[in-house]
C-alpha cells in the first residue's frame, strides 16, 4: 500500500529560501533553472560485472554494473533475451533510505530506467537467443544508490546507459545442453541510446535536475526520457500535486535538448 | 485461459478500430456510487471490460500510528488486480508493477482531497481490479474520485482520467487490451479540470513531441467528458437517496 | 502463531440486544433460526475467467473466478489435476480486514471450502490429465470478499460451486512439448455438488447463516459440508466455546437440509 | 525416505487392524509431565508412532503490546511439525496446513483456561511435532492440556482429543497414517468432559450422518479414556514431587 | 541488520555471582574450568528420519534429524551430493527465543555446524551421486533446539554427529528418469568425525562449555571444531570482546582433546 | 559471467603465487577516508580487487525504539555484497552467509566503540561490496574502522583485519578469490592491537594446530601493517581539512 510520505523536518525557514530563490530565477546551487549540476561518468570500475558505470550528479554518486548470465526466456517472448533492472536505495546514501524490501521509490525508478531501455528498444533482445524458447542470455542492470543529494532517476538512467554502452560480453554457444563460451570479448549489441531528463516544479517554476532541497519542496514531478532520435519513450509524473498543459508542452521540448546533451557526454564516457 | 490472437489489424481502411470505435472514441463506460455495505464510500466502474471496485475507508486513526502526520492526513491507496481479472492468473501476491501503480494514483488523488482538515487520520482508498481491459488505472481514478466523494470526504473537485495511445500511427483514444498490446504507445493521464493540473501522466512507447501534444489533447477531452459522467452518477445516487427519505416521509405521514 | 483474536467495541448493550432477540427465538434482522438470509447469485460476470460467480447472502459479497492453467501435477499424484483454492479477505470488505499476506482466517476459510470440493470429488481430477506425470491441468479458485456482514463460508462455498458448475475450458492436447487448444469451449466436467452450511451459537441458542453482529457474540461456530447425496464431506468447528453432542448431531441433520435448498439455487444458477 | 507402500487390506477378514488392534481401540498411549527445564510447563506424548512435545509460557507480559486484551489474557498457539517429522521432509516455513492447526487447537483450549484471571497478558503454548503419526493434532490438544496444567495455570477442566476415521467402510478409532491416507474418512474431536463440549471438530472424507453419529460416540469415549491416563500422568508427577520434597524432608532431618 | 542484542535483565548480583565464582576458579554448577557437563546421547528416536539423535548437554537439549532425499546437484559441483544445515531456535526453548524467520543466532549456529561437518569432508559427497550433474542424494541436517540452559553449538554438533553416524539410506538408482529404492538399509557413508568444542572467557578466565549464566555475562567466546586427526576444521569467535594470541593458542589444544573425549562417546552412543 | 578457470598452481617453484606475491605479502590496499557527502562518516577501501565503501550514520536515535539500550548505543552493521560483485550475479535477498558476517562484523568492532557515551541511540554502520575479491570480511573491518573515525564517534582504537590462508600446504597472507576457492583453508582475524584482543576470528578448511599458531602470527602482523596504514590515511584527510581551512582563511583575509 502507497501512503502519503513523511517528509524530514526541513525548518519551514529553509524551505521558504528554496522556494523564494527559485521564484527569483536563482536556485540554490546557484545554476540557472535549465542547468544540470556538474555531471562525471567513469566506467569500467568493476571488472567483474560485463559492464559498469559510476555517474556523479553534483553531490549524488550512483553505480550501475551489468551482469549477463545465461537464463530462460518467457513463455510469450521465446525469440528474446530477458532484461531485468533492480535499484537498491540502501540506508548508506541517505538517512530517508531504510533496509528492508524495495521501497516503493525503490520500484518506481526502477521501472522508470527500465521503461526507458524497453520501450527504446536500446539493447538488441533479438540477439540474446541461443536456443528458440529455451535459453536465452539474461542482461541484469543493478542500480545501487550510493550518494543521494536529488534527482536520482536521471543519475541512474545516465549510469544505466553508460553501462549498458560499456559493456562487453563473451560469445556463448549451445552445444548440447551445455553452455560454451568463446573467447573474445564483444560489445553488447545496442540500437538506442534513451536518456532521462527529470524536472521539478517549485512553486510556479519548473528547474531541470531538481537537488534534494529542491525534491523536498516541489509540487510535483516529471520526468521524460528521450531516445536518440529525438522522440519520447517514456514519461513519469511524481510529486503530490501536478503541471498544467501548457507546462508539459514546455518540458517535453527542454527534455529533447537536454537529453541530447547528456547523451553526448554519456557516449563519450563510454567509449572511453 | 489462452491469450486472444493478435488481430490483423488495429484499424480498418475506414479508421474503425476493432471494436468499431472511431480514434477519438471512449468506450461505453458505467459508473455507479455506494454500493458496498461496509466501507464508508464506494464506486463502481465499468470501461469497456473492465471492471473495478473501489472502497474508501476513513478519515480513521492512523494505524500502525507511526505513519500518521500531524498537520494533515495521510492518504493511502492500494492497487491490486484480482487473480481472475487478466488473461493469464495472475499470482495474488503483490506485484512490482502494482506497487507503482498504487504510488502514481495516490499522487493523482492527494491534491483534491482536503487532508489537512483531518491531521493524524487515514484516508484509505482501495483499489479492486476485477476485470483488467486497458486502461485500468484511469478507470481506477475516475472510480476512487467517486468513492471518496461518496464516503463524504471533503474534496476540491473531482480527478478524471483516461489513457490515449498511438496504435499503426494514429493517436487513439482509450486503448482496449489488444490495442495496448499490440500498438505502438500508451499514455495515461489524469486530469484535475478546474485546477488544470495533470496529475497522474505516465508514457511508455514511442511517441514524437507533436503526436504527445495530439494525444494529450485528446486525454484531456476525454477526461472533461468523463467529468461529466462522474458527475451525472453523484447526482443520481443523491437523488435516489432523496427519493428514497420521500418515500420515507411519506410513509411516515401515511403511518 | 494463531492468538485470541481483538474484536472491535461493540457496545456491551448491542451485545446483549442480539442474544436476547435470539434467546427469544427471534433474530436481529427479523429471521427465524433456521433461515438464510436473501440468496442472490450471478454467474459469468468476469469474462476473462473460465467460470465466475457473485453472490450476496444478504449483505455479505463474495466474487469468485475459476482460472484453468496448465500446470506439473504433483509427485504422489501423476495421473490427477490440481485443485488451488485461494481466499483474499481484502480491507476493501471490512474495516476489520488488514491488507498483507493471508490472515490466518483467509487461510482456515479457503482450507474449508477446498476440503469440501476436494472430499466430495466434486472436479473430475482424472479428465485434466494431459500426460501423466507431466503435465495437467490446474484450476485455480480465487475467492474474493467484497461486502463482510458475516457468514463468509457460505457465501463462499455457494460462489465457488456457481463458478465451479458454469465454468468452461479449450480442449487441451499436447502436441510434442507444446499444449495445443482445440477450439469451442467444453464444461468442466463436475462430479459433485458439495455445499456448506453454517451454525453459530449464541447463548444457548443455534442460529443458521449468522450475520456479523450475531458472530461477534457467538460462543461457537459449526460448519458442515454436504455432498449430493446428503452425505457429509467436510465439517470445522470455530470459536472459542464448543457444541455438546445432542447439537451436534441436530446441526448436521439440518445441513442436509439447507446444502439441498441452497444446492438447487446454485445450480439453477449456473445454467442460468 | 520413500513412503511406505499401501496396505493390501486396512483390515483383515477377523476385523483386524494392520497394526493388530480392534476397530474401537486405541494405539498406546505414553504421556509424561514436565519435562523440559526453561518452559514453565510442559509435557510429551506417545501415541502410535506420534511424539509430540508441549512447551507453555505464561501468564507473561504481551509482546508486541498491541495484542493485549484489557480483560483477559491472550492465549497464543504454534502448532509445528519438524521438518524431519514426516515421510518426505517438511520445508520448514509455517505451512497453511500448520496455520489452520495452530488455529483450530488454540479454540480447543481457549473455553478452559480462566484467561480472565490474568489480562494484558499471553499464555504460550507451542507444540512440536517430532514424529507424525495420523492423529497428531488431537494428541497435541492432549498434551497442551498437560502441559498448560503443569505450567500452574488455572484451568476449569482438562481437554482430552482423539480423532476416529472410516476405513474400509467400518467406523475405527485412533486411526494411524496409513489408515488416514488409504482410508475414507477422517473425524478429529476434542471434548471437555464436564462441560460436555466438543471444542475441537473437523472432518474430511465422506460419511453419512448416521456414520457421524456413531463415530462421534467412540470419540467422545475415546475421550474418556484418555481423560483418565491424563489424570494418572498429573498424579503421577505430583507424586514424584512430594516423593521428592519428602525425601528432602527427611534429608533435611537426617542433616 | 545486525545489532548488539538486548540481554534479559539478569540482576547485577547474580551478574557479580556468576563471575567471582569464575575467578575464582570455580563455577555456578560446580564444575572445573575444563570440564563439561553431563552427557547424554540417545540415537534412532525418529523412525521416520534416516538418522536422529538427542542430546542433552546438562540441563541443554537438541534433537537433530537427518533426512535424504533425491535432488539436484549445483551447478558448480555437479559430481556431489548436496548437504544442507538447518537450526530451530523456537520459542519452546527459552523464553530468548522468539517466533518467525530464523534469528541470526540460529544462523550462525546452522553454519558453524555446517562448515565442520563441510570442511571435514566427514559426509562423502560422491558417494551421493545418481547421476552427475542431474540428480543426486540430499542430506538435510535439521537442528531442533528443544532446551536452552547454554552451548547449544557443542550439544548441537555432537547430536548431529550422532545422527549422521547412526544414519541408514536405502540404496537409490535411477532407472530412466524415475529414482528406484533397492531394498535393504546401508549406513551413510562418513569418512570424518568432526566435533565442535566452545569456549567461554568470563572475566579473565576461560571456561568451557558454558551454562547460560554464563553466556550472559561471558565478554567473548569461542568455538573450535576438530576432526579425527586432531586438526581444525572451523573456527568462530563470538561476543562483544575478544581473545589474545596466547588465549587463542591455549584454547586450540584444549578442543583437541576436548573433541577427542566427546569423539568416543559420541561414536559409542551411535553404534548404540 | 563465466567463473576464472583453476589456475594449474597456486604457487610456482621459486614460492611465488599467481599474483606474482610473495607467501608473506599483502595485496596492494588503497584507503580513501570521508568521501560520501549524506552519510555521517565514510571510508573506501581497495584490497587487491576488492571495492568496498563503508558509511556510518550515527549516534542517532533509534529506531524502532524498542532495540533502544538505556545504558548504550545499539550498535547496528549490515554486510552486503552488490549483485554485481561477484562472478555470478547474487540476488539481492540477503544471504545466510551476509547475516552471519554481519553479526561476527559487529562483535568485532564493539569492543572499540565508545557505547556507553550514547545511551538510546543507534550507530549504524553499512558496509557495501561493490567488488569482491577474498576477505572482503577483514577489508570491510579495516573501512569500517576509518568510517567510524570518520563520524567523529569516539573510539578507544581503530579495528585491523586480514585472513591468512593455506594454499598447497603453505601458510599465506591475504588470499584472493582464485587462493580462497582452491586453497585449503582461510583464517580471517580482526585485531585490536593495543587491547591485544582478537576481536573476529572465523576458520574454515584443516589446519594443524601448528599451522594455526603460524597462521596467527602472520595474520596479527599484517594487521599491525594495516593499521599503520589506516592513521595514515585519517592524518592525510584531516591535513587536507586543515590545508582547505587555512585556504578559505587566506581566502577570507584576501578578501
Amino acid at each position: 500500500m502507497s501512503f502519503t510520505p513523511q517528509l524530514p523536518p526541513v525548518a519551514k525557514l529553509e524551505q521558504k529560501t528554496v522556494i523564494d530563490l527559485v521564484a527569483n530565477g536563482k536556485r540554490i546551487d546557484d545554476r540557472a533553472a535549465d542547468s544540470y549540476r556538474p555531471l562525471h561518468i567513469q566506467v569500467g570500475l568493476i571488472e567483474k560485472a560485463n559492464g559498469s558505470a559510476q555517474v556523479s550528479l553534483g553531490k549524488s554518486k550512483v553505480l550501475v554494473g551489468i551482469k549477463i548470465e545465461t537464463g530462460t526466456p518467457f513463455p510469450d517472448t521465446p525469440d528474446e533475451g530477458v532484461l531485468t533492472v533492480n535499484a537498491e536505495l540502501g540506508p548508506l546514501a541517505s538517512p530517508l533510505f531504510e533496509t528492508g524490501p524495495p521501497s516503493e521509490q525503490a520500484i518506481e525508478l526502477a521501472r522508470v530506467i527500465d521503461r526507458g531501455i524497453r520501450e527504446s528498444k536500446a539493447v538488441d533482445m533479438k540477439s540474446l537467443v541461443l536456443l528458440k524458447g529455451k535459453k536465452v542470455q539474461v542482461v541484469f542492470v543493478d542500480i545501487y544508490i550510493l550518494d543521494h543529494d536529488g534527482n536520482l532517476i536521471d543519475a541512474a538512467s545516465i549510469a544505466a546507459l553508460a553501462a549498458l554502452a560499456s559493456a562487453k560480453l563473451l560469445k556463448a554457444e549451445l552445444k548440447g545442453d551445455e553452455v560454451v563460451y568463446k573467447p573474445g570479448l564483444h560489445p553488447l549489441p545496442l540500437n538506442n541510446h534513451p536518456v532521462a531528463v527529470t524536472f521539478a516544479k517549485v512553486g510556479k517554476t519548473i528547474v531541470v535536475d531538481p537537488v534534494l532541497e529542491e525534491e523536498q519542496v516541489m509540487n510535483a514531478r516529471l520526468t521524460v526520457t528521450i531516445e536518440k532520435n529525438g522522440n519520447i519513450c517514456a514519461m513519469q509524473k511524481g510529486g503530490l500535486s501536478g503541471f498544467t498543459q501548457d507546462e508539459l508542452k514546455a518540458v517535453v521540448h527542454l527534455a529533447v535538448q537536454k537529453a541530447a546533451e547528456n547523451r553526448a557526454k554519456i557516449l563519450a564516457a563510454a567509449k572511453g | 485461459m489462452p491469450e486472444p490472437k493478435q488481430p490483423e489489424k488495429l484499424i480498418d481502411d475506414k479508421g474503425v478500430r476493432i471494436d468499431g470505435r472511431r480514434l477519438d472514441q471512449l468506450r461505453p463506460i458505467k459508473l455507479e456510487v455506494g454500493i458496498l455495505d461496509k466501507a464508508d464510500g464506494s464506486a463502481y466502474i465499468e470501461q469497456g471490460k473492465n471492471k473495478i471496485l473501489v472502497g474508501v475507508y476513513g478519515p480513521r486513526e492512523a494505524h500502525p500510528k507511526h505513519i500518521a502526520l500531524p498537520d494533515r492526513a495521510v492518504l493511502r491507496c492500494r492497487y491490486r488486480m484480482a487473480p481472475f481479472s487478466v488473461d493469464e492468473r495472475k499470482n495474488p501476491a503483490p506485484s512490482r508493477r502494482e506497487m507503482e501503480l498504487s504510488k502514481v494514483i495516490r499522487e493523482s488523488l492527494e491534491s483534491v482531497v482536503l487532508t489537512d482538515l483531518y491531521p493524524r487520520t487515514t484516508i484509505d482508498v482501495f483499489i479492486e481490479v476485477l476485470q483488467s481491459d486497458g486502461g485500468s488505472r484511469c478507470a481506477g481514478i475516475t472510480a476512487a474520485s467517486l468513492a471518496l466523494a461518496d464516503a463524504g470526504i471533503p474534496m476540491r473537485e473531482l480527478v478524471a482520467a483516461c489513457a490515449v495511445g498511438k496504435i499503426q500511427g494514429h493517436m487513439a483514444l482509450d486503448l482496449s487490451d489488444a490495442e495496448d498490446k499490440y500498438g505502438e504507445a500508451d499514455l495515461p493521464v489524469a486530469w484535475v479540470p478546474n485546477a488544470n493540473l495533470v496529475t497522474l501522466l505516465q508514457m511508455d512507447g514511442i511517441l514524437t513531441t507533436n503526436e504527445f501534444e495530439k494525444g494529450l489533447t485528446m486525454a484531456l477531452d476525454a477526461c472533461k467528458t468523463i467529468h461529466g459522467m462522474q458527475q451525472e452518477a453523484l447526482k443520481k445516487k443523491y437523488l435516489v437517496i432523496k427519493e428514497v427519505a420521500e418515500e420515507r416521509e411519506e410513509t411516515e405521514v401515511v403511518a
